[in-house]
């Protein structure tokens, strides 16, 4: 065991794959001789090499479409997008390509790729260094997407996206690489290490994909949330004195229903949390999905508590982050509903 | 525009919209298509350095001549057995574009797309690759799948979408997808494979492989911006991949003129990217040979990409969903001063003697045998309207590859 | 009063915008001398001449991309997408550009664009000539998103998008192209000159965009539904006998929240139908609205028909369409609920 | 790996990754730069067909030699007026990054780009504009905004995303608009712009105005494939655009060689597109003068689009969220064959006897005290660190012309 980042998580899942499989190549702007922007690849050219560790161009169509020729081809690409608010240029690649290469061939070309990016706001980065993605994945029948919200969670989920065999969406959320953010911006910043799943496995393992797991277990109401807003939620519930059930989702696709229609029946109250634009965010997913299959246990109508269906701001950034305040109104709402 | 502030000093601008000389009425005119005499377009070394060769993405390799003769520093590669096997694969395809045209129109299935006109590009090329070379195509190269030996019935029950289609019916009408024949499953969105291709290629490199791949895009399709991930990229890392442009000079209704720009051909794109690039008569099956051979050793001798320009011309129409006569001469097509490449390959053997009418009837007659044996042992399986067709079911296979929750309810909502 | 067929009445609407208007210019591929491969600006590059209607080159983000910076300079583009499986090359340029401008500038830029896609399946058109992208662009603040059912409604909301200073995403059903197509497959096909919407206004006329329609007034269960379903909506709801309203949205951003709402209290049932796939559809949006809105009158959970999570099939195209039977099934579950 | 089916005749293919022949640690080495001599670079017409000035695409235009004096057929067109203001500009622009970075490290705001070293390019360039023209800026143009006599308050509000913010602190800072001064509103998402520019030169075009458009792009981002979107509008639809890329050697961590990969220059991209191709010493104002005015000669006469290669070199960090040390060498910066932009057109001026160390340090004096008045009056607006900031409320504006019902009753849950 060892206290990591998730940045460190990250770079000790590429490294154990690397090492015991020589068909996983890790490419991406930055990613070669200089480690990335956040440094989730550094030093793995120098120890495997620059044709299984490179630069790419400037084109996420091009890294995500020279990915999937590598994979049709065998190899496993783990590739990077440097923000996840720049991969709207790769999306065609991902949508009409990765995603139905195994269906539409009838399985003679498969797509073994994860393709990694950092998500997320909190960090100032305006309007296009803290998207939050998600939803235009989720909807896209063919590809896995996964959020891990912890360093422990990063690198099972990472190792194991890297040895599913279909396309995986990994998204990182940027803010949680140092440390658990929960969303209360104006206290000191907490490390990894003094949180108990910065604690890491050395060797390889893997967490399941399409497993969610329950960071707080409760009784009054049950929180979804993934990534940052997993702390966040966790804080607020804290704060409030709530006794929350929060759901850590980790995989939106495949979503793991079983845990959440679970909880939500027991507990009769759901908030659903994201940082994403409301309208048509992963959360309306999960909404109808909690209506579905626990209509008759609801209590309250299911909340949703998300960024605003606006362009993250850079200087209002802290009222369009879905923070604990937030968080809290929509128990109080959900509790009295 | 209550917008413009002009100045009086200049002369107001105006858009430039480039039109085809050309359009239903007009007699065709191709007098500005400067065509090299066949021979008189040099070989470079395959490590000639791609700043020596600029000039060959400006004139056009040909071979045959219109005696009939093979001509010229490219010609001499192919043997009489070869060029037999060519001119079968090209009557071959021809027979099956009729034949599947003539289904389509019977309703046994929804579309189809020929080949005519075209067959010399995809066939000669074909020859020029080896086993475990990997082709990612459009949907106008079934030449690939022909010359390269492909089951005519799986081709057609692809086509028929039936109970045998390798596909379980999920794609369109010749959206095939071979592995082991070298032949990638065809996107419907023009471009995408171009970057794969060569993704597919530095995959070889890395894996110090020997196998190179071919990339396929038509004259129009070069304006996607795929086209651009693909130069890049094999221009960085000197993918060994050979970049396919299939300029039939049509993109459905709009002419090559509005893709090319500027530019005098398209085989200069890839001056940009010190790729070398090279134009070929795709109507002269010996020169697509030569040219595709040569851009092949240059791919395996870790030289890197070629960008290869076929200038051919669509003789039909874009597919089943298309009629040119609204938008183009009638007359153009017999028009093209590049001929037509069975016909030219077949006088070709004539002239050397390696062939005759009697033969020529004769294979006509056993491909025509070969191709309707196929189309019913393919309606034996079922036709699109007839059915049997793959279960539903199939539609939420290889979604994953392993089926997902979700998927699974849902398969049992649709009840299957 | 004509009439016409979609087609017509969106040929129509060019061809009255641009006449009352210089600066409304078309283009797209196949759009200029040919007229569009679903002849929608036939003639209009004939009569306006080849610097208003103009053939482009095949660069979907090449079109967008141009379009919006003619919009910067105060053109009005009206621009088409082949088919809806194409706008992926353009998804860039729509999401990080067009739906942006105004806000990024504080308004000193804007985009007034409309972005026209066939889109939809029912004709035999595979997976690439079949999809309904509508939830990629209704996550996407900053966008309108309009999506007719009629030739009466294609052409006032085809006026309504040229004339609205936002970018517009419109999405024309083109199984509806020539006829009010219910689903019903194994019948003939009805043409738009036996029904009442087939029958359009000559002048300029606007649907205004945000409103929705009551195609069927009912008291038992509120459908909600656009485009082609809203005639399979129709027609199952006939099949059945049930006293079904059928709301056609015509607009899903910016939703007509209070006429779903009033149904919904009304009926205390609600069907969500489209043909999309299901997962982050823009019917989750939808569901997760109408459970926050009516909850309390809600009997039964809300219900989504839809088309399934998987690629759109050719060979098995009326399975994967949400037919009449599966939507009056759904009419069972949520009466019976 | 198991697939690979190697036949015995051929080598094992390997990868190339293009890699700079400097890293930390080595000694920097320009050797292989050709740099031609100031003034030896012929000025063809502006009418000149594409086909007969592709050596543009080979060369460096320059003017200013060693000495100091302005040489050679593109020399000559600018007062000494002119270039004092041109030298203002620029000194103006680099004590305005000074402080403004010096601001970022004091907090009073996120992030700042600096546009060290490369300041001849937008500052020499915006002079050869017209009023009404309108650039397609990244975030490294700056002196676009200075040259065009923005306040420099306006831009720091920005910077500060203070409540006098034009942009109500929406956007990161640098990400400037400022359209009554010709710059399009920056995007965060490298390449969008370049295609954007070609349709903003199109609708000129189609209204028949006269004005133009300049679109901008760095060396690495050429690589981005709306860089290929806007070489085929521009070059199909000849639009009146100056398509700008400024090589300043890196992109990021990343070396130019990554982008341009086979290619000798990245002017050669025009030549695949018939668009004319130039290349320019970026630290030479009085080249980018002269070359710029030539470009847009050509775009105001009807003949259509230029690229042009600004050649210069980032000497500073990409951003304040970089440090350069850790991939390239230290000394590398002062290596850079073409000197300092400022030290080059100051030396000119003095050698032709309109300037003077005095008036230099007296106009140094003039900057600073302007620079530190604008910081003040900006300060005086807030900063991000003590605000104030535009409210959360204007988040909601501009979203749409008009708010709908849903985001109205967003920015009520949000309490606004
Ligand atoms: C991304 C995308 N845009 C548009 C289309 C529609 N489309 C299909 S074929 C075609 C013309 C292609 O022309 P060209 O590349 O010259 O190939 P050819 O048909 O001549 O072989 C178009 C526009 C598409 N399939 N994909
Ligand atoms: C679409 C997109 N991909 C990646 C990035 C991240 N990024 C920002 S600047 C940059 C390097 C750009 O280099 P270059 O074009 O040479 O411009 P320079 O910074 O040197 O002026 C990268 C990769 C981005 N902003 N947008
Ligand atoms: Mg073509
Ligand atoms: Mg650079």
């Amino acid at each position: 065991m060892a206290r990591m980042t998730m940045i460190e998580a990250i770079r000790s899942a590429h490294d154990l794959a690397m090492e015991r499989d020589e068909r996983v190549v890790v490419f991406g702007e930055d990613v070669g001789y200089f480690g990335g922007v956040f440094r989730c690849t550094a030093g793995l050219q120098e120890k495997y090499g620059s044709s299984r560790c490179f630069d790419a161009p400037i084109n996420e169509s091009g890294i995500v479409g020279a990915g999937i020729g590598m994979a049709a081809y065998g190899l496993k690409p783990v590739v990077e997008i440097q923000f996840a608010d720049y991969m709207y240029p790769a999306y065609d690649q991902i949508v009409s390509e990765a995603a139905r290469i195994r269906h539409r061939s009838a399985g003679q070309f498969t797509c073994q790729m994860v393709i990694r990016m950092p998500t997320g706001g909190g960090i100032f980065g305006g309007q296009t260094h803290s998207q939050s993605p998600e939803a235009l994945f989720t909807h896209v029948s063919g590809l896995k997407v996964v959020v891990p919200s912890n360093p422990q969670d990063a690198k099972g989920l990472l190792l194991a996206a890297i040895e599913d065999p279909d396309p995986v969406i990994f998204l990182e959320p940027k803010r949680l690489y140092n440390g658990p953010f929960d969303g209360h911006h104006d206290r000191p910043v907490v490390p990894w290490k003094n949180h108990p799943l910065g604690e890491v496995e050395d060797g390889p393992y893997t967490v399941p994909l399409g497993k969610a797991a329950i960071r707080r277990a409760g009784s009054a109401l049950t929180v979804l949330a993934y990534g940052t807003m997993v702390h966040v939620a966790e804080a607020a519930a804290e704060d409030a004195s709530v006794d929350a059930e929060v759901i850590d989702l980790r995989t939106l696709i495949p979503y793991d229903l079983e845990t959440i229609a679970a909880s939500v029946k027991k507990t009769g109250r759901c908030v659903i949390v994201h940082e994403a634009t409301r309208t048509s965010g992963f959360g309306a997913e999960l909404s109808a999905l909690v209506q579905e299959t626990c209509f008759y246990h609801l209590e309250a109508p299911v909340v949703r508590v998300t960024g605003w269906d606006t362009p993250y701001p850079h200087a209002q950034e802290w009222a369009y982050f879905p923070g604990p305040d937030r968080i809290r109104r929509a128990f109080k709402a959900v509790l009295e509903g | 525009m209550n917008e413009t502030v002009s100045g009086p000093r200049h002369q107001p601008l105006q858009l430039h919209v480039p039109e085809p000389g050309v359009r239903p009425g007009d007699a065709p005119d191709f007098s500005e298509f400067e065509i090299p005499r066949a021979g008189a377009v040099r070989r470079p070394g395959i490590d000639e350095a791609p700043e020596d060769m600029r000039d060959m993405a400006f004139s056009v390799v040909r071979v045959l001549n219109k005696a009939g003769e093979a001509v010229g520093p490219w010609a001499g590669q192919l043997s009489a057995d070869e060029l037999r096997a060519g001119l079968r694969h090209m009557l071959t395809l021809r027979q099956f574009d009729e034949r599947m045209l003539r289904a389509q129109r019977q309703g046994k299935t929804s579309f189809y797309v020929q080949n005519l006109g075209e067959e010399a590009v995809a066939c000669a090329f074909r020859m020029a690759l080896e086993d475990g070379d990997m082709n990612f195509p459009t949907y106008r190269q079934a030449g690939l799948l022909i010359a390269g030996g492909y089951p005519l019935t799986d081709m057609m029950n692809q086509i028929f979408s039936n109970g045998a289609d390798p596909l379980k019916g999920r794609q369109l009408p010749v959206m095939y997808s071979a592995r082991d024949h070298g032949f990638f499953t065809i996107s419907g969105n023009l471009g995408t494979q171009f970057i794969q291709a060569v993704g597919w290629a530095m995959a070889s490199a890395i894996a110090r492989d020997t196998r190179i791949a071919a990339a396929w895009i038509g004259d129009g399709s070069t304006s996607e911006n795929d086209f651009h991930a693909a130069m890049v990229f094999a221009s960085s890392y000197q993918a060994p991949v050979i970049l396919n442009i299939v300029n039939n000079q049509w993109a459905i209704s709009t002419f090559q003129g509005m893709a090319r720009g500027g530019a005098v051909t398209f085989a200069a794109r890839g001056h940009g990217f010190g790729i070398p690039a090279i134009r070929v008569d795709g109507n002269d099956y010996l020169a697509v040979h030569a040219v595709a051979r040569w851009a092949a050793e240059r791919a395996r001798a870790g030289l890197g990409p070629t960008l290869i320009e076929h200038v051919t011309y669509r003789a039909g129409a874009h597919s089943t969903s298309d009629d040119p006569s609204a938008y183009r001469s009638k007359e153009e097509c017999d028009a093209w001063p590049l001929g037509d490449p069975i016909d030219r390959l077949k006088a070709h053997l004539v002239t050397i003697g390696e062939w005759s009418e009697e033969r020529h009837s004769q294979a006509l007659a056993e491909i025509a045998d070969e191709v309707r044996g196929a189309q019913k042992a393919a309606e034996a399986n079922g036709t699109l309207i007839t059915g049997p067709h793959p279960s539903p079911r199939a539609m939420f296979d290889d979604v994953y590859a392993e089926m997902p929750a979700h998927l699974i309810r849902q398969r049992q909502e649709a009840g299957y």
